[in-house]
């Protein structure tokens, strides 16, 4: 009961916030719903009794991810002038309908392809009935620091790598 | 520590009875109806609480800035002016709501929301004791700083949708302020977390003991430490004085809501208010024992043999008295937030990025090494106990 | 005791190496470049003293030390091409040794005083230490080539020494002269090396007494001359350049151009000795080839022509040089009449006398000094009396011109006269060495006699440049001047080298022990070499006393008892005609320019076309310039040039240019039309046709490619027939 | 009603909403919008699959690695963003079709 109302209300979430950053004219209301999108992801996966990872989302994308977006939308966006050098629009168009037939095209080809994938998928699948996950925190970080120990330290040094290089591009030089 | 509020109320007979009851009253199976009415009970009491402790932090802010300053503060409305935050918010209330022109409507309606949002979410973890916990979610820090990274998006949203420039570097400080701040405050809890064992602010708690000496705060030099920058980072995340940047009046007007007018600058207040409380109150569970009452008074089990009283009764009586401990400090550390504001001046901008990256994330992680290594060593024993037990061990090297 | 190549190696790299360390300090330290030359040849003095000393008590006269390391190895499969360097030291080697560095350090010493006015002081001593170690090198060398590779390097010092004074009009061309002149003869001796390599595989000396021993040479004829003769005459061809030897002597005398201790140095000790060293350790060879009457025919040819010219020199210098030369012959009359022991004692001998007649003349020279050119004086005519103004070098000179006119109980004396006594023994042997024999002692007669010559024409009578005589001061003793002197002519006496003053054992002074000359040197004894062996570099060879007995002195000379005393007989007439010889030279020197009672002028007179002809030196300088250069090899030169400019120049390169300009024409078409239009325009062509494709298609617009992409993936998984 | 195909449908949502971004988008920040929900999307099948299938918890860290990669992305590609607008003075895709300057 409770689950089902979770699942749905963060089913919704998500897919609205997807289609809203499909079709938001507004770079700043894509952010916004994207952000909502997430919040969406993170209830399913709390559904699914992924808790750790539900809130990692939370932590990444609501502290960090969306406000970086945001921050470069307000860094990119501030000059009054509406066309550079080289004739294009200074604040791109959030699409014409140009791109969204093009879109469309490509959305339609990627789903069938998609859906013929997945239609042999579920016919082969059979519901099982597995039991829930009770507290996921310990399991995972055994498992990351057993198992899974390489892919754990390469992403550190990736985070790091990440760190450095983002500091390093954006920072302002002369010329 | 029960694992939510619904799990302690199943312990006594007469919410059994009670459930069985209704269920045959209805007709099915009631246990998921009551729990949804218990959580939801209990929610919108919590909720309305806070937002009375979050009108009564304004009051006592002017009540405690007076008294600082030597004046006499707000003492017109009700005894000794208590009900003066009503009359505010009544004012709010009845004020002309104001659109600026060129704002973007919807941000600028959901900005204040999402602040309210984020702070209210943080409640469902936050323990006030050991039977008043929403929920004690095996993941509760990581959830609560996740929910609150919330409140900076509303202060960038607000900051934004305004219009104004001095909404918009408002805004954005604030927004960088609170992402940068969350950094020395993650790695303070997490090692808050290498000594407790847990995530959840149950296990935070309950690894700590009723006397100050068996507080993490005092448990070693690196908690100690650990304490103030935590704190330091707190006032920053809430952008409390010294670190108020984003509302800095004489550079900035008002800063992120300098546009909002009536009820929905209420809400940016209140928020503040409530966010405070709340850190108070993880600072409170991290490092000062939480909800624990010395001599274990708290689980009502003394009252039951010594006093002879019913186990119900013996229970919540203990309850109230955890839920005294922890309002106390959390109080006082809401004090001391206060008296902070009033009494250091605001520092520049630059000298808050270079707080947080050159001084406090480096003695964070310097903490972090610090409180890993003690852990190893000691095998996790406070300094008192290592002391102690060296003092036994030349005691009867003597022998 | 132990010989490895860090007991031997310093005598030959102490010079080596003050060279390389003075030619970079000479012209800010010169007195330190000095210092470091002299020091360093008198280390390797003591160092080939110890080797001298060591050959002459302990090791037994057949032993040698021979260590070789591999210079290259080009051997390939069956066809063995490998070049050995090391050392080879018997016991001619050693006594080499220590007369080269004894003789030489005593000329370094002399050079401080000599030179040291000279602006060119430091330089001189450079030349001097690579001079030495050069010729050190040679002396050690144990194949042929690396004997060649340091006569080469000694020519080159001598070239360097004789055009010291490059200002002085004629110096440049007197060392161009010695250079070119001394080159002929290495063209012959390389050919000779070449020869040698063709029969034996090899040219360490090791390997040619063995092969020789062998018999290796028999039966081989290059253009119908037996090879061995070919390999010998041009070995020997070698020797007459460096030597100075009958058609080759020109160089000689134009060698004086140099400062007069590198005159000494070259006349005695080093360069002159290298010829002579080369035909006595190819000596076997030499006997191989029967060049024996050949070399015995040119030395005497030397011996006697050389001293004719010395009758009429004026020059001090240039009479030294001509007896150089005559003196040259006499040792190559004793490799020729088969005299190997003498030859090589006349070797050390008259480097001895003659390094202290040139440093003599030198320190009269020195004194002598006009003051109206600013020159130094070397003409005779205007000397005279100067045994007053120089005692001391006149008594070292006296002791060296007693030598080498043969005065009894002086070493040029024991010496000269076993070479003449030899020769006079083959002689009666042989018809055909009459004429050597003959040559020999009438030089002997006029080597005393222009000795003598010029001993009074420089030291007694009147002088007779007055104002020169009045400016030379007195001579005063000095170490740099005197004390190598002192030691040279002390060394000039006859018993240092046998014990019996005349050689022929008329007089025995000390019994036999004193006969170390002989029992020292002795021919190399080729059956030992057929189980020769050569050790590593850097082996320590340990030879004990006990397994070497020195050789006993044998004055039958390993003859049966008759024949011996025909030898004896023979030598004892040879001495007694040289003895009479010397004399009378002295005696018609001093009617003639002491008493003055003979008049020169008169004979002059009397053979007036044989005065200008050894004025002339017998025209052997117009000879081969006029004769030779003029009419030889300039036609000679025209023809050659005439070929490369008019034939090889007009038709070859002219007529290849002809070919060249139509293929290049061709080429040219080719260029312009296939490769340029074709190939290089039409490549471009399809580059840019292909560009308009693909240009399309990388635009750079993201989103295109993400559109391909998907479709392209799309198509792959429609594919896959999941 | 919560089973894997539901999963799987929203996922797939997700997925397509993020190619027509990144396809219909003219803006560079915007098309990171899609970049994320594409992530998104994969991070989701991954948990549920694990959820319904096998139960063993390595889809949680792959999810958890792909979150990782995300922050990483958005923190270098929005560096890459702000330095471009600073040389170019433009966030529209197709000025960043040179390969110079």
């Amino acid at each position: 009961m409770f689950e089902n109302t979770l699942f749905f209300l963060s089913a919704a979430l998500c897919i609205i916030g997807a289609a809203g950053v499909v079709f938001s004219k507004n770079l700043m209301h894509a952010c916004v719903l994207l952000l909502a999108s997430l919040f969406g992801v993170a209830g399913l996966y709390a559904v699914i009794g992924a808790d750790f990872l539900a809130a990692s989302q939370l932590v990444i994308y609501a502290g960090g991810v969306v406000i970086l977006m945001l921050f470069a939308v307000m860094l990119t966006g501030g000059s009054s002038e509406n066309s550079n050098k080289f004739g294009i629009e200074k604040i791109p168009g959030m699409g014409s309908t140009k791109t969204y037939v093009f879109a469309g095209f490509s959305v339609l080809v990627i789903s069938f392809t998609i859906l013929k994938l997945m239609a042999n998928f579920m016919k082969s699948y059979t519901k099982g009935e597995l039991p829930a996950f009770s507290s996921t925190v310990e399991k995972i970080g055994t498992l990351l620091v057993t198992d899974h120990v390489l892919a754990f330290e390469i992403s550190s040094i990736l985070l790091l790598g990440a760190l450095v290089g983002a500091a390093v591009i954006a920072r302002p030089r002369k010329g | 520590m029960s694992l939510s509020i619904n799990d302690y109320l199943n312990q006594f007979e007469a919410h059994q009875k009670a459930i069985s009851f209704i269920s045959e009253l209805l007709g099915f199976d009631a246990s998921g109806l009551i729990t949804f009415l218990v959580f939801a009970t209990a929610a919108f009491v919590v909720v309305n609480v806070m937002a009375l402790i979050g009108g009564l932090g304004t009051y006592a802010e002017r009540k405690i800035s007076a008294d600082i300053q030597l004046r006499q503060g707000p003492n017109r409305v009700g005894p000794y002016g208590l009900l003066q935050f009503l009359a505010d918010g009544v004012k709010m209330i009845m004020k002309e709501d104001i659109f600026p022109a060129q704002a973007d409507r919807t941000l600028f309606n959901l900005a204040p929301l999402l602040a309210l949002i984020g702070v209210f979410a943080t409640l469902a973890v936050l323990p006030f004791s050991s039977g008043l916990t929403l929920t004690n979610l095996n993941i509760g820090v990581f959830y609560l700083i996740g929910v609150s990274s919330l409140v900076g998006v509303a202060v960038f949203l607000g900051g934004y949708s305004a219009n104004s420039k001095w909404s918009m570097l408002g805004g954005m400080r604030g927004a960088s302020q609170i992402i940068s701040y969350e950094v020395p405050v993650t790695i303070t809890i997490l090692s808050i977390v290498l000594m407790s064992g847990g995530l959840s602010f149950g296990s935070f708690v309950e690894s700590q003991g009723g006397f100050p000496h068996q507080w993490f705060i005092f448990h070693n030099p690196f908690t100690f430490i650990g304490f103030f920058v935590f704190f330091i980072g707190m006032l920053a995340e809430t952008n409390r004085a010294p670190f108020d940047l984003p509302e800095a009046e004489s550079e900035l007007v008002s800063g992120y809501h300098t546009e909002y007018t009536g009820m929905r600058f209420g809400l940016f207040a209140l928020a503040e208010y409530i966010e405070v409380f709340v850190l108070c109150g993880v600072a409170a569970a991290a490092f000062l024992g939480g909800y624990k009452v010395p001599f274990d008074l708290g689980n009502g089990v003394v009252f039951v043999e010594k006093l002879g009283l019913p186990a119900i009764i013996g229970k919540n009586i203990g309850q109230v008295l955890q839920l005294g401990s922890f309002l106390t400090k959390t109080l006082f550390l809401y004090y001391v937030v206060i008296w902070v504001r009033w009494t250091f001046p605001r520092i520049r901008v630059d000298q808050v990025m270079t707080i947080c990256w050159k001084y406090l994330t480096p003695i964070a992680l310097f903490n972090l090494v610090g409180i890993t290594l003690w852990v190893f060593a000691f095998d996790g024993q406070s300094i008192w106990e290592v002391l102690s037990h060296m003092g036994g061990g030349a005691h009867g090297g003597g022998h | 005791m132990e010989y490895t190549i860090s007991t031997i190696a310093p005598i030959v790299l102490l010079p080596f190496f003050a060279f390389v360390i003075n030619a970079f300090i000479v012209k800010r330290f010169t007195t330190l470049a000095v210092i470091i030359s002299c020091a360093s040849i008198v280390g390797s003095f003591f160092y080939a003293a110890r080797v001298f000393f060591d050959f002459l008590n302990v090791f037994s006269a057949d032993y040698y030390i021979h260590k070789t390391f591999t210079w290259f190895d080009l051997s390939y499969g069956s066809f063995p091409f490998k070049m050995d360097m090391g050392i080879y030291i018997d016991n001619m080697t050693a006594t080499m040794l220590f007369m080269v560095t004894g003789v030489a350090s005593l000329i370094h010493i002399f050079s401080t005083y000599y030179m040291h006015d000279d602006k060119r002081y430091g330089r001189f001593f450079v030349y001097l230490s690579l001079f030495t170690s050069a010729m050190l090198a040679l002396v050690l060398s144990e194949n042929l080539i690396s004997v060649f590779i340091f006569w080469e390097l000694m020519g080159f010092c001598s070239y360097s020494l004789i055009g010291f004074y490059y200002e002085k009009e004629g110096a440049g061309n007197a060392s161009m002269k010695a250079f070119m002149t001394t080159r002929v003869g290495d063209v012959f001796f390389l050919l000779g090396i070449l020869a040698i390599w063709s029969v034996v595989g090899s040219v360490s000396f090791v390997d040619i007494y063995q092969a020789i021993g062998m018999g290796k040479f028999n039966g081989l004829y290059a253009l119908g001359i037996p090879l061995a003769t070919f390999a010998g005459f041009s070995v020997f061809m070698g020797t007459i350049g460096k030597s100075a030897q009958f058609p080759l002597q020109v160089w000689l005398p134009d060698a004086m151009f140099g400062p007069t201790p590198c005159s000494a140095l070259i006349h005695a000790a080093t360069m002159v000795a290298a010829g002579v060293y080369l035909s006595l350790r190819c000596y076997p060879l030499m006997e191989a080839g029967h060049l024996t009457t050949f070399i015995a025919y040119i030395g005497g040819i030397t011996a006697f022509g050389a001293a004719t010219i010395a009758l009429v020199q004026t020059d001090i210098k240039a009479v030294l040089a001509y007896s150089t030369i005559s003196q040259l012959g006499y040792m190559v009359l004793g490799v020729g009449v088969g005299s190997y022991n003498a030859a090589f004692m006349h070797l050390i001998t008259h480097a001895v006398f003659k390094a202290c007649l040139f440093l003599s003349a030198g320190s009269v020279i020195h004194s002598l000094h006009d003051h109206h050119t600013h020159a130094h004086v070397q003409e005779m005519p205007r000397m005279g009396g100067l045994k007053s103004k120089m005692p001391y070098t006149f008594l070292a000179m006296l002791f060296c011109t007693l030598a080498i006119a043969g005065i009894p109980f002086f070493s040029g004396f024991v010496s000269k006269d076993r070479i003449l006594g030899d020769a006079l023994l083959m002689a009666l042997d042989n018809k055909v060495y009459w004429v050597p024999a003959v040559l020999g002692f009438g030089g002997a007669l006029l080597t005393a006699f222009y000795m003598f010559r010029m001993m009074f024409l420089t030291f007694f009578g009147e002088p007779r440049d007055k104002e020169l005589f009045d400016h030379t001061k007195k001579e005063t003793l000095s170490w740099n001047r005197n004390l190598p002197l002192l030691i040279l002519s002390l060394f000039t006496l006859g018993a240092f080298y046998s014990g019996s003053l005349t050689g022929q054992g008329f007089i025995k002074v000390a019994g036999e022990k004193y006969e170390w000359f002989q029992t020292l040197i002795e021919k190399p004894n080729l059956l030992k070499f057929n189980n020769k062996e050569s050790q590593a570099f850097g082996f320590a060879s340990n030879p004990s006393s006990e397994t070497f007995q020195k050789s006993k002195y044998d004055s039958n000379h390993g003859l049966s008892a008759e024949k011996a005393h025909h030898v004896h007989h023979v030598h004892h007439i040879g001495a007694l005609i040289s003895i009479v010889i010397a004399f009378s030279g002295v005696f018609i020197a001093a009617m003639m320019y002491f008493w003055r009672s003979w008049n020169p002028g008169f004979w002059v007179s009397l053979f007036s076309r044989w005065y200008r002809a050894l004025q002339n030196k017998y025209y052997f300088d117009d000879l081969y310039i006029k004769g030779f250069i003029q009419k030889g090899l300039l036609p000679l030169n025209n023809f050659l040039a005439f070929v490369d400019m008019g034939i090889y120049d007009r038709y070859a390169v002219d007529g290849w240019e002809k070919v060249n300009r139509v293929m290049f024409t061709m080429a040219k078409w080719f260029d312009n039309i296939i490769v340029d239009t074709v190939a290089v325009d039409g490549t471009g062509a399809s580059v840019r046709f292909f560009n308009v494709i693909l240009r399309t298609i990388q635009s750079g617009k993201i989103q295109f490619y993400f559109i391909m992409i998907i479709l392209v993936l799309t198509g792959y998984i429609w594919t896959l027939n999941i | 009603m919560i089973s894997l195909s539901s999963y799987l449908f929203i996922s797939f949502t997700l997925f397509v909403a993020g190619i027509a971004v990144m396809i219909a988008r003219k803006n560079i920040i915007a098309m990171m919008l899609g970049i994320e929900l594409i992530l998104n999307s994969a991070a989701l099948n991954f948990a549920a699959y694990t959820r319904f299938i096998n139960n063993n918890l390595e889809g949680h860290l792959m999810s958890l690695f792909i979150i990782v990669i995300a922050a990483a992305e958005a923190a270098v590609g929005l560096a890459i963003v702000i330095r471009f607008f600073q040389i170019k003075e433009t966030i529209h895709i197709d000025d960043a079709a040179q390969l110079q300057s």
